[in-house]
């Protein structure tokens, strides 16, 4: 059997007939048809169509409410003042608008990214035609969010433009469903949000997966090589080409363009934000020796203010998202020319896509003009080094001078007046006015400490009545610290391969591995990046899976254990109990989800095709993962945190999290919402109850470590299993709260779940303080539990999966 | 004189309850006429031994029990007080849920008095709290709390040492 | 030649050849192979493709901010204070941001069209297959907004397909530029916003043709039937059910219910929004005999609070756009069940698109349930009818009141304190406080002129500390008002037919027909509906063309003139000179534009296909068009407006607009921003100050009238025309403001420009005043003007359409 | 006493630059003493004939010039007032432009004062100014405008008029 493939063709002897086709046998039908496995009731779901599986969810976990504003100023009937859940001027009530707000962070986050994949999808396209086969390691389900999302199993690029058509179709919806008037009940707002949420991950996954198959990314490589992070690591004597964003596109053109002209060694090509990420997983599925990082991380969007300030870069080029928006203004300043490459920021500059590049060399190099705006990759590519070059030498000989001296940081200090206008303007309100009181007494011990806790926002800045540059303050106190910020990143590996998860599958819903911390968002943290290290640290020790992606992939590299070591080289990158694991940047986020799916897929034997209910709560019920957003601060971490809501796994974002508005917290004194059905016979079981949430914050590490060890407590774990989690939630909460927590007895069904070592002891509690009847000769539990241990037992929210009674 | 200012209530480009700035006397009053109160503390005292110190001695002169938030509980464990901890997320959703029976199982609170939290975050949580319960919450803290009842203002923290001092003494 | 359509098909002898095709000969590369003229430089275009066009404009007209809030809490690193053009945590400052957030209103108001448009082509696609044809009536530009924008000329239902594709894919990066960090620039964020605008008319164009084609809708009519409209209309000793929304799909299927089950005659059907004006158009495309309206409009979303409050509707059907939030929850107090049928509102109701009929009216009319979801439309096409039918009964017997008795009216007026809390609540600050004094004394006159100026919102309500219905209070006082709220409007029209364009291009283009006065937008008036007839009124007299949609076209028909008539009744509905349009709904709005962009093509013989640019500037020299969006409050008219920005028409909004946050607006003292191209040789000439602005807001009607005049003087103007126009713009300020305009004589270019009858004494102004030298013989102006007249000079701001000197 | 409450901006939340209210004799005196003012007179002024005699009183009195927004035009044509009718959307663009020589040409102004326009109107136009210029702007009009420099609170009709006689007097 013969078969046509894109391009213009005519049939044998039928010349004269005109065969037109409007996507009649498109992809998605030819999937559909070809596919072995039956499709799942929902594929392609329509806004409503897992609507009663949010509302299930919404059952137990309730939409909790912080909003940033009393106020709703959408429409010109406003503005409505909601305070107290007062209703505006079209009926809305505080509630319902604030669903709808964090509604539109979702889908602004997924639009980011699925615009982000539509982009990266033109352009391969554009390169390598609809026909370039998707290659993303060895694995049978190549895209498991889109697969279990539209029941589409994409083979090509061709076949994710459909993909994308059905994204950005929904978020079309979604983004009418914010117009005035409308929806009046927040839980059908809430559902909506779920909707994004699950789109984004749709979103990422077509993303990452389009640059893993045409970028020669790792492609579930287990042992990644390691690239170089920090400020301290870029080499200020050589001309610096500084690329910020997240788009890796037109970096690639750089990269080559500098290969090609023997530019590698002489120019430092250092990144900002997740283009940094994927700028060190280019080129590198080939052999071993090959696998060198073309380019150095500096750091997330927290270094981006402090990396111009510092003057070393010499040309600026920004891709989209995560870029300050104030880049232009600041390089401008100390002579950096800025290219802009892709219509999400042009600040303003001429387009000079179409322009001859001396000419463009020329307007930039003389200054008169700040930056440009190119479209055109290939000019970026040749025009980013050589302007680079040139820029080195022009600001050289100018003697631009950037970090204040000396001296010049004495004045600076003298001049704080100790208003606290500073403070009050930080996000994280940091003691600057202390550290101006120690500085002025030479003491800049508090600003060392400061920068690491200051997310480079400049709003400080802002509010100083004696126009203190605070920033370069900070960053000139810390200069001796940032040149010893060097650390080490894995090179983000894609996907959890099918041999991985066969491995580890049965471990994670059994419970024998105590679970998987995904640390992902962005660098919003509330006590400085260091937070990181120690809750992967304390995980990893306890054999956890610990995955990273993104910022937190980054920051995390930044700190060495007592063996000088970073944790990326003390734990392997593989996806077992204990390894560490970086997917990649924000897009790679996907992988996430997608592990929990093929666990789902590959250890359950679950249909992935149009079946996105029946994975979800699966995962909910056996799959013990958590999500940790710790710095989160964009809308794409409330689309990702939203994502994974849906589909029924618990995550804990910082405290700046509670600004995203809402969080799904249930309620465990409510008993009747602890329950779900045993799948073989329709039955109700009790549960445990955890996860406690599904979105929530909390205050301090510290606080977090016991409850990503409750969070990943679930009912189809076995004794062993339980006693594990068990043993680590009693660990944690005594280490970092200094108690026992007090509901560690709600999740024991019977004596084997009780830690080995403490059992006596724990035993003992359970019969003085809770009134358990003990046998102690026999060492069992004769009453006490309301849960029963059964590891056959199968789990469920959804009556549609039970066996009839 | 005709009298042109005293309706100035900003209605509603911004939002119109605001927290109604309290003195610590009127505060240290306040709490003690509270008839189901809860003094929820935060990690950020343990920051601070001083401040630790008086917020061990409030609970214990006016008896009231207390919410440990964030690992705020380590510097409760020793201290005779009757603290449990609770995440503070977890614990503005039950406030808002009339069917909560409190921390000890006695019945829903009818006022929070908090200090040691992240400005953010606390106000957040007091965003909650003021638009979707009837709670009485009083911030003791170093910073104003817009959506409190009511709020310190913004002062240093040796000023709030002695502002704790005052509220005790009226305890 | 044969031409394969859509469906699965075998080709003669190569059964065994399996043909898979993937978007080959889709039906854009079809039409585009097709189309006999050239294609523009613009088909299709990107986010930043009509950039340069963009900033042309706003290099003249100024983007003028006005924000609702000094802060941005997009992302948790805020909330960011920026008041005073201050940077946030992202380095966005306000102007950028407040850019931002207007981008977002006209975002999601091209969301809300395009979002209706894609259900309704799912729907029609589903009825009717791809293959149905498109036909508006007649003309060669079915489609001109999609046809100008995207080079598809589309000709069945499946190639809007294709359109709606690259709508969504559009939005998706729109909202994805929505993302925190990114750009900095606020002209960036501008251009965005057109784009978004532009693309809305695109969404709204396709909307229409759909159900014009598929519908039955009148097809260009240029004399379509009147239809009722007043809540007097309505029989209330009738079954009564009540439509509201923006989206006919579901109500087709109870008009033909109601028509197959004679219950046509039984149940009164009315609808509020444009839904109802939608149902109005309904199968009119017959015979002139068949035109009878198959329903009753009610009103604005202004009436639907007050509709639902009278108790009159035994049921509510919903589907989509303006439609309060606090539906179901009055619907409730009355016992009114309420049928969701859109997932845009579902109000938290049971799905039960899948149960059987008879159970869904059992537990509707049994009060078990509120309402009920119903996305199957043959469904709601049966339930609805019959629910009303025993609702009716049963409400009957339950003897449900809704309005206070005059007792408790009284009751109810005695209660007031006269606090003022409601008027600082209400919107338009409206003196109920002292209307309450009076209706105490039993004068309740005052409530029934607040009865017309009140938009029914209810916030009054939630601000009253004594707890005052105060609605119900406005809508018992005026009962007898109410009753004899009756009027008449006709039936949307659809498109601007060719030949009426080749009629009239040249009036307008060279101003003898003095201009089109599009009005358009919501009902949030800041003085009443009675503004409307009287702004219609006074340029129909004056032989305007005024053109109306959605709630403007509505409401302009609930007064009558001195001889009884509405202005439907007593002007033709043709496009010419005096005639009085109403396009339709809300949707219809891009056969305004579409108007525009026709007379281009076939008066000028532009070439419309991607050929965008050229069109607006066509228009913005050439085309004397003025939009009017007095009422507007939604994003959708933030969105329609600025589809006109882009395309050159310059539109003004009542003083609410104000909240819209951002308008366009040009300094008539720059002189050298008038200034554009003669295409003929390139060479600079001078052109008057008007259109002064793109998008303002002024206070009242009457400073508006004259503002009118202004904005729809052209540069292509002849002698008659500007003399024409001029006289209006004279006669309207003195009649409204009481004086001349301080400007009438920089719009002189020689005294056949003048006004004939006041010629000699404005010769004399120009005189005595501004020095003109005037030859009094000849009475010809011998010096003064600074522009020449040229009628045939070709006025562009394009360089590109220049020939070379 | 520890005074904690005196610094409660409300740190942005909902925005920190509000209106100060002020009473009709300062606002009087302040009118006298502006450089360069503009009385911005809007449309409303024409439904109530006392508060049109006020307008043209304060204009006389003060000597200042009149930009009457609207059509307010129609209520100083035969009054003997400097005024000329101007849009106030485009007033308040040519106000934030430092190169506009404003309605004599004589230069741009430094002090607005306002009356007679819908309170969500000119607060809008306040908005604009407030970020984006350095002008003074003084609301006297019977509602509290957040966006202005200074207000009036939010009053009846009768005390308005009250009230514009003190200003008057203080002219």
């Amino acid at each position: 059997m013969s078969e046509l493939t894109t391009g213009s063709f005519s049939i044998g002897d039928l010349e004269n007939v005109q065969i037109t086709i409007n996507n009649i046998v498109g992809a998605i039908d030819k999937q559909m048809e070809k596919s072995d496995e039956e499709m799942g009731p929902t594929p392609k779901p329509g806004v409503s169509s897992l609507r009663d599986w949010d509302h299930t969810i919404f059952e137990r976990y309730n939409p909790i409410y912080t909003p940033m504003c009393d106020q709703c100023c959408y429409c010109t009937f406003g503005p409505c003042d909601l305070s107290g859940n007062k209703e505006g001027a079209c009926g809305i009530n505080l509630e319902a608008h604030n669903a709808r707000e964090f509604m539109l962070r979702v889908m602004t986050g997924a639009a980011a990214h699925s615009g982000h994949g539509r982009h990266l999808l033109h352009h391969m396209i554009d390169l390598y035609g609809k026909d370039y086969p998707l290659d993303v390691g060895p694995t049978n389900i190549i895209a498991p969010n889109v697969q279990a999302v539209t029941g589409i199993k994409p083979e090509t690029l061709g076949d994710l433009d459909i993909v994308l058509n059905y994204v950005e179709e929904q978020l079309t919806q979604l983004l009418a469903a914010v117009h005035a008037g409308q929806e009046g009940a927040a839980i059908d707002f809430e559902s909506k949000a779920m909707h994004g949420g699950m789109i984004d991950h749709v979103g990422m996954e077509v993303s990452d997966i389009v640059q893993i198959s045409c970028l020669g990314f790792p492609k579930s490589d287990a042992n990644p090589p390691l690239a170089d992070i920090g400020m301290g690591c870029i080499d200020p004597s050589k001309p610096n080409l500084i690329v910020i964003g997240h788009n890796v596109a037109a970096v690639t053109d750089i990269i080559d363009y500098m290969e090609d002209n023997d530019l590698s060694d002489k120019i430092e090509l250092g990144g900002l934000c997740c283009t940094a990420l994927d700028m060190t997983r280019y080129k590198m599925d080939g052999s071993a020796e090959d696998q060198v990082p073309k380019a150095k991380i500096i750091g997330s969007l927290a270094k981006e203010l402090k990396m111009i300030r510092s003057g070393a870069p010499d040309v600026i080029v920004v891709d989209e998202q995560c870029i300050r928006a104030d880049v232009l203004p600041e390089a401008q300043k100390l002579m950096i020319p800025v290219i802009t490459t892709n219509d999400k920021v042009m600040y303003g500059l001429k387009d000079r896509s179409n322009d001859d590049v001396e000419d463009i060399l020329a307007d930039l190099t003389s200054g008169k003009e700040p930056g440009a705006l190119l479209l055109d990759f290939e000019k970026v590519g040749e025009i980013a080094p050589r302007l680079a070059m040139m820029m080195s030498e022009i600001r050289k000989q100018k003697g631009i001078k950037a970090l204040p001296t000396e001296e010049e940081l004495k004045d600076q200090v003298d001049k704080c007046v100790h208003c606290l206008a500073c403070e009050i303007a930080c996000p994280d309100n940091l003691p600057i006015s202390e550290a101006m009181k120690l500085a002025k007494e030479g003491d800049f011990t508090k600003f060392e400490w400061i920068h690491d806790k200051c997310i480079g926002c400049g709003r400080c800045e802002f509010a100083c009545p004696k126009d203190i540059d605070i920033v370069n303050v900070i960053e000139k106190s810390s200069q001796k610290l940032i040149r010893n910020e060097i650390g080490k990143v894995r090179a983000g590996r894609g996907p959890i391969s099918d041999p991985e998860i066969r491995e580890e599958g049965v471990n994670l819903v059994l419970g024998t591995t105590p679970g998987i911390v995904a640390m992902v968002g962005c660098s919003n943290y509330p006590d400085g990046t260091k937070d990181l290290f120690d809750i992967a640290k304390e995980m990893l020790q306890r054999n956890y899976i610990v995955v990273v992606s993104g910022c937190s992939a980054m920051d995390l590299g930044m700190y060495k254990d007592e063996d000088g070591l970073t944790l990326y080289e003390k734990y392997p990158a593989k996806f077992k109990s204990g390894g560490l694991i970086n997917v990649g940047s924000c897009v790679s986020n996907a992988h996430i989800t997608a592990a929990v799916i093929k666990v789902a897929a590959i250890f359950a034997q679950k249909q992935v095709s149009g079946n996105y209910e029946e994975l979800a709560d699966y995962s909910l019920n056996r799959v013990g993962a958590v999500g940790v957003a710790w710095g989160a601060y964009s809308q794409k971490a409330a689309s990702i945190g939203t994502g994974c809501s849906r589909l029924g796994i618990p995550v804990i974002l910082g405290p700046h999290g509670s600004k995203y508005r809402r969080a799904l917290i249930a309620k465990p004194y409510e008993d009747q919402k602890w329950n779900v059905y045993d799948a073989r016979d329709g039955s109700e079981m009790k549960i445990p109850a955890a996860p406690e949430f599904l979105l929530t914050t909390c205050e301090t590490i510290e606080e977090m470590m016991p409850m990503l060890a409750k969070s990943c407590i679930r009912p189809s774990d076995n004794n062993m299993g339980r006693m594990i989690k068990l043993t680590h939630y009693i660990e944690l909460s005594q280490k970092y709260l200094g108690v026992m927590p007090d509901d560690w007895q709600n999740y024991v069904r019977m004596e084997t779940d009780l830690p080995l070592a403490k059992r006596q002891e724990l035993l003992k509690i359970l019969e003085e303080e809770h009134g358990w009847e003990i046998d102690w000769k026999r060492k069992k539990i004769l009453s006490g539990p309301v849960m029963k241990s059964d590891v056959s037992a199968q789990p469920t929210n959804l009556k549609r999966l039970c066996k009839e009674a | 004189m005709v009298d042109v200012i005293k309706n100035t209530q900003m209605h509603c480009t911004y939002g119109c309850k605001t927290s109604k700035a309290v003195q610590p006397n009127v505060a240290g009053k306040l709490i003690s006429k509270a008839k189901r109160p809860l003094f929820v503390v935060g990690s950020q005292i343990l920051k601070d031994e001083e401040l630790l110190k008086r917020a061990i001695e409030i609970a214990k002169k006016a008896d009231i029990p207390v919410a440990a938030t964030g690992h705020s509980m380590k510097g409760f464990v020793d201290a005779d007080v009757d603290a449990k901890y609770i995440n503070i997320h977890a614990l503005a959703t039950y406030l808002c849920d009339p069917n909560w029976t409190g921390l000890d199982g006695k019945g829903q609170y009818d006022t929070i008095i908090t200090l040691g939290h992240y400005k953010y975050y606390i106000n957040q949580v007091y965003s909650g709290l003021k638009n979707f319960s009837n709670l009485k919450t009083i911030s003791i803290d170093r910073q104003y709390l817009q959506n409190a009842t009511m709020s310190f203002g913004n002062i240093t923290p040796e000023v709030l040492l002695e502002a704790l001092d005052e509220l005790i003494e009226n305890l």
